[in-house]
């Protein structure tokens, strides 16, 4: 088996597969680790930015490297741990879950891959070169713009090239979706982590290239002495707030609409019911993603746009709590009547109910114009957002990886250290973050270094860090049961819940063709129709025949490698042109990488069907 | 069968670019790129919308904008566009050789929209000393036809590196699906000069 | 409409009675307790929002409970299978219904209070202040009166006054939780509001968009005092000159040393506009730079390393600081000068 | 299905090919025509505000060709890229609407 011969090759050769991997489930474990490397960053500045505030006045850290962590938290945490687990997953099922070998293009699915991690690697280095950004994630411009030093250019050139991979990946999915479900699979049919994929994907597709726009702009005006921004030459720097919230909006339901579709599939399997109102839910999903466009400038009430366009927005954003109540109420009657069992990935799910709805809650606040006057830009708006944010896409991140751990290792993560996770992380969650709302309120604004001393505030922030602390812990806690389960851990089936979705009719974790023959969907939750019917395994839909596969490329690679490189180029040709010499290497090897992969073709090759009749008369 | 076999069929369908699932793959992904392109020149025509007449005392674009030379560079483009659906045309049709002299003709074309953008450019520069850095207007106006500017230089290199790469080869399932989005990519170019000229142009003079 | 707003208000202060009693922030700065127009309407809003999400909350908690404590499984149900309901239109249609009626009851009172809150009919005939932002601090033009302040505003109570805003760097934010919501300060444009204090009072204000390495130590204050104080004030202030001796011999040092060093950048006629904040009444501030307390020994430290305090501060460029002539013996002196620049009768005492 | 009937469809094909050049021909000239128009427009004395509204729907009227006949999105099989494009359209005029209308100091 494919594993074996993994197993047995040498550690270089390991990483080399890695490198060079066009498998959608080797390239899932990618980005599970550096997206979960990049929680604990970001988590770490959490934790800093949280001592500081641990008392009024604090001085743990100077006013600028407090800027540095408040926006690289932000912009690693939503950027480079968020979006990439979310990919992580996506990765992971969605080719089983519409019984697919593989996605759309596997080359270019590795490439977003590697886009991600460079472009993740260059927002980090301005740590080393005397600063990292310290605009905040928005990148407000005229304070971006006249930043001094090199950590905006970080920023701006690390997002571009992420950007890109975003973007990338994006499209797999959409394309993947689109056509490559194997036969009865219908768009109605499809799980709803699929459809909330999908649904994330085409936000993606149209909302990053607002933000490409933005930081090009942004770019010239830093590197190249633009104007767009400068109003001394008759810029204007709001447009740099509309293009970010153009993308920034639709980028937090890009986010969220995944883990709605994690939790989706986690209440259905372990209330052992179908989700109540199928149709309700992803009609409710293609609703919020469609008014997540048209709701952007709520974040923009205090700019000045005036009384119209404040109050077309705040109605535009008070619409998408339909939607988003639909899901509520359909999950909740999803474990309606049903047969609950508690376990470690629906603790997470039972937690994720009540905390995002208070999130959403304080969202349909904020999105009240008149009152956001007072709410917009102090702590009120940060214990919103981290409601939504942990308690919606945290949480479902972190229960979607006990659900598909045993897909994805072939092993279950232990309950009880999960247990102990869940609780540790929830009550320093709410500990943390309900006291901000009053904090906000009682007039702290955010993005603080200090708060003065008597003005109320002691209190509440200090039980605000300890809850960060407990957060902290319970992260640890993860840590080590993933530690524990990979070493001592044991192997269980295909299929550890009582799955019904097509994922779990496979062995864990699957072979690098999936299915050894393409399944044939006969429902809704097909894995389930054949359980039902009292079948063990999936009727297929073809005879076993020859699977063509791709071939592995270290292209991907080269090509981020180089983009990379170049990104430097830019940055310090401000200084000195001469600079320009690594702009032109890093895009020629990009280029060059580019040019080979369309001259040389690659046609893949085949696993041959006595080869899988052998492994099959092995097993 | 091997793959040789089955992407050279005896009979090309008339459908090449979208015979095989790689093909159609290509084919829908291409046009869902393209949906995210033009948010990405609407975001462009945004930003120049808004800074058009943040001139700074610097030139305007009605001291700028000459039409004859525009108009010209509508004309080669809009028949570049006709040009390279002739060459599609004969893809279906399994002409290769008339596919690559239309081609030709398109890139052709291409290269001398170029020149006049270039010209243009030059002209601006060093007759009004307008440049990218001169005013917000400046930096928006050379952001946005330079974006499409860029198109044009990135399409003509695909097209010439398909022709050089397939003059061998000929046609077969493995590169028609290419031929053909690099085709949409042009027509795609095009559909964004209409706008440019009307709104850049055309507007800018009124 | 009025009607039942003031008395959802009175039930709600109720509600909220038990919070603001157990000094749920500190007065004058809270927006809990408003004390102004514009932080009064954002309130009602607010409280009416948060009724409707308390009713929402209690109602999917209260299923919520209900699922999970009936419907988990039991010993010996484990091969149980439930019925696969597939959904019911019934209830589906209920839940989109209300909460289209509850978001509609937040909506009308928020759009009405957005077109009040930004109403500026009755600008021309009002108090008229050109507000400007600057990295980290904050100046107040008289505009009808031709007169400068900083950090400290006077305004009389019960009357509107406008505030145009515009920065001379990067965005700042204009925010006084307990009279009125925020307003953005724009590098490019003006935006206008107004401000209305009920009850005379110093109140606190904050910049809340982020504007670099000092954004928290902003602070600014308004001094609501009587309509006749207030003209008071003008008139007092009007009558601010350089050239008014103090009456002590180390003041009158202090404003030969602050004549050499300071005053390009500041002033002390309150009629004279400057690069810096303008002295004028420094003697009356409520704190130092926004932020210190308001005493000799801050006075000096800022005088002698303004960096310490205020990181990035306009003061930085200060040549003086370069120059290091002035210790804290010429500090004190400066500081003798500065704090007795007391022109009006009309001080932050005089709120209270 | 027999050789014969395979080359009698393909016949077929390129028939109607050969008709779909011919009204791509006819789309260009008009395309054409209407830059035409639209540049004369201008050069006249004509009122902006009453230009500016028609050459806009003329280019869009030219984009239109663009779409579906030069890239074919009339034919079948076009659905799921016309509903991304228009996707991409609807964006792309809410961002248009931003920064023109919004950003009007
Ligand atoms: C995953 C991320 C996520 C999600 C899902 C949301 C969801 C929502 N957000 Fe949030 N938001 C952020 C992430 C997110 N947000 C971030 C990161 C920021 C700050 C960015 C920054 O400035 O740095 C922000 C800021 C933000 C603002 C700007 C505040 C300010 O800066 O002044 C506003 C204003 O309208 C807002 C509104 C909303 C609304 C109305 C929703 C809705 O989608 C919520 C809908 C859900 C419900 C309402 C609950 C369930 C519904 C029911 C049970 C039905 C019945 C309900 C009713 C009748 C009310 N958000
Ligand atoms: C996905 C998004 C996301 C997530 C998950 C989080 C998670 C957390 N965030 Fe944050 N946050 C943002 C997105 C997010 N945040 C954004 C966008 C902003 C705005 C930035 C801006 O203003 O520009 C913000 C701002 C922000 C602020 C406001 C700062 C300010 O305005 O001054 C605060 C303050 O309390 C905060 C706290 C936290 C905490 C305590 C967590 C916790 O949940 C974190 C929990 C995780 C851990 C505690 C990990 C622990 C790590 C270890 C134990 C390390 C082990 C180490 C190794 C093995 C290397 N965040
Ligand atoms: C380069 C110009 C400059 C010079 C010179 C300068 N200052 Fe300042 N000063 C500033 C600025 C800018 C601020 C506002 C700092 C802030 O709060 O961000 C300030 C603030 C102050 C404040 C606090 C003002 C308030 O209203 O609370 C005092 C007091 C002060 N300066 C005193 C002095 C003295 C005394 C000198 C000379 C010895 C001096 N300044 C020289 C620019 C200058
Ligand atoms: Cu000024 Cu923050
Ligand atoms: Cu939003």
């Amino acid at each position: 088996m494919s594993t074996m011969v993994a197993n047995q090759k040498g550690f270089g050769a390991k990483i080399w597969d890695y490198l060079t991997t066009v498998d959608h489930k080797k390239i899932a474990i990618l980005y599970l680790v550096a997206g979960g490397f990049f929680f604990l960053i970001g988590g770490l500045e959490a934790l800093a930015i949280r001592w500081q505030l641990v008392e009024p006045m604090n001085d743990f850290v100077s006013s600028g490297f407090y800027n540095e962590l408040i926006t690289m938290h932000g912009t690693t945490m939503i950027f480079l741990a968020a979006m990439p687990l979310i990919f992580a997953f996506m990765n992971a099922v969605v080719p089983l879950q519409i019984g697919a070998r593989d996605v759309a293009f596997p080359f270019l699915n590795s490439l977003g891959f590697w886009l991600f991690l460079f472009g993740g690697i260059m927002l980090n280095v301005g740590w080393f070169t005397g600063g990292a950004a310290d605009a905040g994630w928005t990148a407000y411009a005229p304070l971006s713009t006249t930043s001094p030093g090199e950590g905006v250019d970080y920023y701006v050139l690390g997002l571009q090239i992420s950007g890109a991979g975003t973007l990338i990946g994006g499209i797999n999915f959409l394309v993947t979706i689109v056509n490559m479900r194997a036969p009865g699979m219908t768009y109605m049919r499809m799980p709803l982590f699929t459809w909330t994929a999908f649904v994330a994907s085409a936000l993606i597709l149209f909302a990053f290239p607002a933000l490409t726009v933005g930081l090009f702009l942004m770019m010239f005006d830093r590197l190249f002495d633009s104007g767009f921004f400068d109003p001394s030459m008759g810029g204007n720097s709001v447009i740099w707030q509309h293009l970010f919230w153009i993308f920034g909006h639709p980028e937090v339901y890009i986010l969220v609409l995944p883990a709605f579709g994690i939790f989706s599939e986690i209440f259905s399997t372990f209330s052992k019911k179908r989700l109540f109102g199928y149709t309700a839910m992803v009609f409710a999903t293609v609703l919020i993603a469609f008014f997540g466009f048209m709701v952007w400038a709520h974040h923009m009430f205090t700019v000045g746009l005036g009384p119209a366009a404040n109050s077309i927005f705040a109605v535009a954003t008070m619409a998408i709590a339909v939607p988003t109540g639909i899901k509520i109420f359909n999950w909740l009657f999803t474990l309606w009547g049903g047969s609950i069992t508690i376990n470690t990935p629906m603790l997470w799910g039972l937690g994720f109910i009540p905390t995002f709805t208070v999130g959403g809650f304080t969202g349909v606040m904020l999105a009240a114009a008149a009152a956001d006057f007072q709410y917009h830009d102090t702590y009120f708006v940060v214990a919103h957002f981290h409601y939504v944010i942990v308690g919606g896409v945290v949480f479902g991140l972190i229960a979607g990886t006990h659900y598909w751990w045993p897909k994805m290792f072939g092993k279950v993560l232990n309950d009880k250290l999960g247990k102990v996770t869940f609780w540790l992380f929830f009550t320093g969650f709410h500990l943390t973050f309900f006291i901000q709302h009053f904090l906000g309120l009682m007039g702290m604004p955010r993005r603080y270094w200090v708060y003065l001393e008597d003005q109320g505030l002691n209190l509440g922030n200090m039980i605000s860090t300890i809850g960060a602390l407990l957060m902290g812990v319970g992260t640890i806690v993860l840590l080590y049961n993933i530690v524990v389960t990979s070493i001592k851990g044991e192997k269980v089936s295909g299929d550890p819940w009582d799955g019904r979705t097509l994922e779990w009719a496979i062995p864990s974790p699957p072979p690098h063709y999936n299915f050894k023959q393409t399944p044939l969907v006969r429902g809704l939750d097909p894995l389930w129709v054949e359980k039902s019917e009292g079948r063990k395994g999936i009727t297929p839909a073809e005879p076993l025949d020859d699977i063509h596969m791709p071939n592995g490329s270290i292209l991907p690679f080269i090509m981020s490698l180089g983009l990379f490189i170049a990104g430097f180029g830019f940055i310090y040709q401000k200084y000195d042109l001469s600079w320009l010499i690594v702009l032109f290497i890093g895009m020629g090897i990009t280029l060059g990488a580019m040019l080979t992969r369309s001259l040389k073709d690659d046609l893949g090759h085949h696993i041959h069907k006595e080869d899988l009749e052998k492994e099959e008369a092995g097993e | 069968m091997s793959d040789h076999d089955i992407l050279n069929p005896k009979e090309m369908p008339h459908d090449p670019e979208k015979a095989t699932l790689e093909g159609k793959n290509k084919f829908i992904g291409f046009w869902f790129f393209l949906g995210g392109e033009t948010v990405l020149f609407a975001s462009l025509f945004g930003t120049y919308l808004a800074l058009r007449n943040s001139t700074n005392n610097g030139p305007s674009s009605e001291d700028l904008f000459g039409l004859g030379l525009v108009f010209i560079m509508t004309m080669l483009l809009l028949t570049s566009s006709l040009t390279s659906v002739y060459a599609m045309y004969h893809m279906k049709n399994n002409d290769f050789k008339k596919m690559q002299v239309w081609l030709g003709i398109t890139v052709a074309l291409g290269l001398a929209f170029l020149g006049c953008e270039i010209y243009e450019f030059y002209h601006y520069i060093h007759g009004y000393e307008f440049t990218f850095r001169s005013s917000a207007f400046g930096s928006a106006f050379y952001t946005l036809v330079g974006f499409h500017g860029g198109h044009v230089v990135f399409g003509l290199l695909w097209f010439i590196a398909l022709m050089i790469r397939n003059a061998k080869r000929g046609l077969n399932l493995y590169n028609a699906p290419k031929y053909y989005i690099a085709s949409l990519y042009w027509h795609f170019i095009d559909v964004v000069w209409v706008f440019i000229f009307t709104v850049v142009y055309l507007m800018g003079v009124l | 409409m009025k009607g039942w707003i003031s008395k959802l208000r009175t039930l709600s202060l109720f509600a909220f009675m038990v919070l603001i009693l157990s000094a749920c922030g500190k007065e004058n700065l809270t927006s809990l307790v408003p004390k102004g127009y514009g932080a009064e309407q954002s309130f009602n809003v607010m409280i009416i929002s948060i009724l409707v999400m308390i009713i929402v909350f209690v109602v999917v908690m209260a299923i919520y409970l209900y699922v999970i404590l009936r419907f988990r499984r039991k010993k010996g149900q484990e091969d149980d299978i439930p019925k696969q309901t597939e959904g019911n239109k019934t209830l589906e249609t209920i839940w989109t219904i209300i909460p289209i009626i509850l978001l509609i009851v937040i909506a009308v009172p928020t759009i009405t209070a957005t077109y009040d809150l930004a109403d500026t009919s009755d600008q021309e005939d009002a108090i008229n202040i050109n507000v400007q932002g600057e990295q980290f601090w904050w100046h107040f033009e008289y505009a009808n009166e031709g007169l400068q302040a900083s950090q400290d505003l006077y305004i009389p109570t019960g009357e509107k006054v406008y505030l145009n805003m515009e920065s001379t760097d990067v965005i700042h934010s204009f925010w006084l939780p307990s009279i009125s919501g925020k307003m953005d300060v724009n590098p490019e444009n003006e935006n206008s509001m107004y401000i209305e204090a009920y009850e005379e009072g110093v109140y606190w204000g904050k910049c809340t968009e982020f504007c670099g390495s000092s954004h928290s130590l902003m602070d600014f204050k308004v001094i609501a005092v009587s309509p006749e104080e207030y003209n008071q004030w003008v008139e007092d202030m009007k009558g601010t000159s350089e050239q008014s001796t103090p009456e002590t011999t180390t003041a009158q040092e202090g404003q030969e040393l602050f004549s050499n060093n300071c005053l390009q950048c500041h002033a002390t006629d309150a009629n004279q506009p400057s690069a810096g904040p303008n002295l004028a009444n420094f003697g009356d501030r409520t704190t130092i730079a926004g932020v210190l307390d308001y005493n000799k020994e801050e006075l000096v430290n800022w005088i002698t390393n303004p960096a310490e305090q205020k990181p990035a501060n306009g003061m930085l460029d200060a040549p003086y600081l370069e120059e290091g002539h002035i210790g804290n013996e010429e500090a004190e002196k400066i500081a003798d000068y500065l704090m007795q620049l007391q022109p009006s009768e009309i001080t932050p005492e005089s709120a209270k | 299905m027999t050789e014969n009937n395979t080359t009698d469809q393909l016949d077929y094909h390129k028939q109607k090919k050969k008709e779909e050049m011919k009204q791509q021909v006819i789309t260009f000239v008009l395309m054409i025509v209407f830059t035409i128009i639209a540049f004369a427009m201008v050069q006249s004395d004509l009122d902006a505000l009453f230009v500016i509204p028609i050459i806009l729907v003329l280019a869009a009227i030219q984009v239109g060709f663009q779409l579906y006949y030069f890239m074919h999105m009339s034919h079948k099989g076009h659905e799921l890229p016309a509903l991304m494009f228009y996707g991409g359209v609807f964006t792309a005029f809410l961002c248009i609407i931003a920064l023109a209308v919004l950003v009007w100091w």
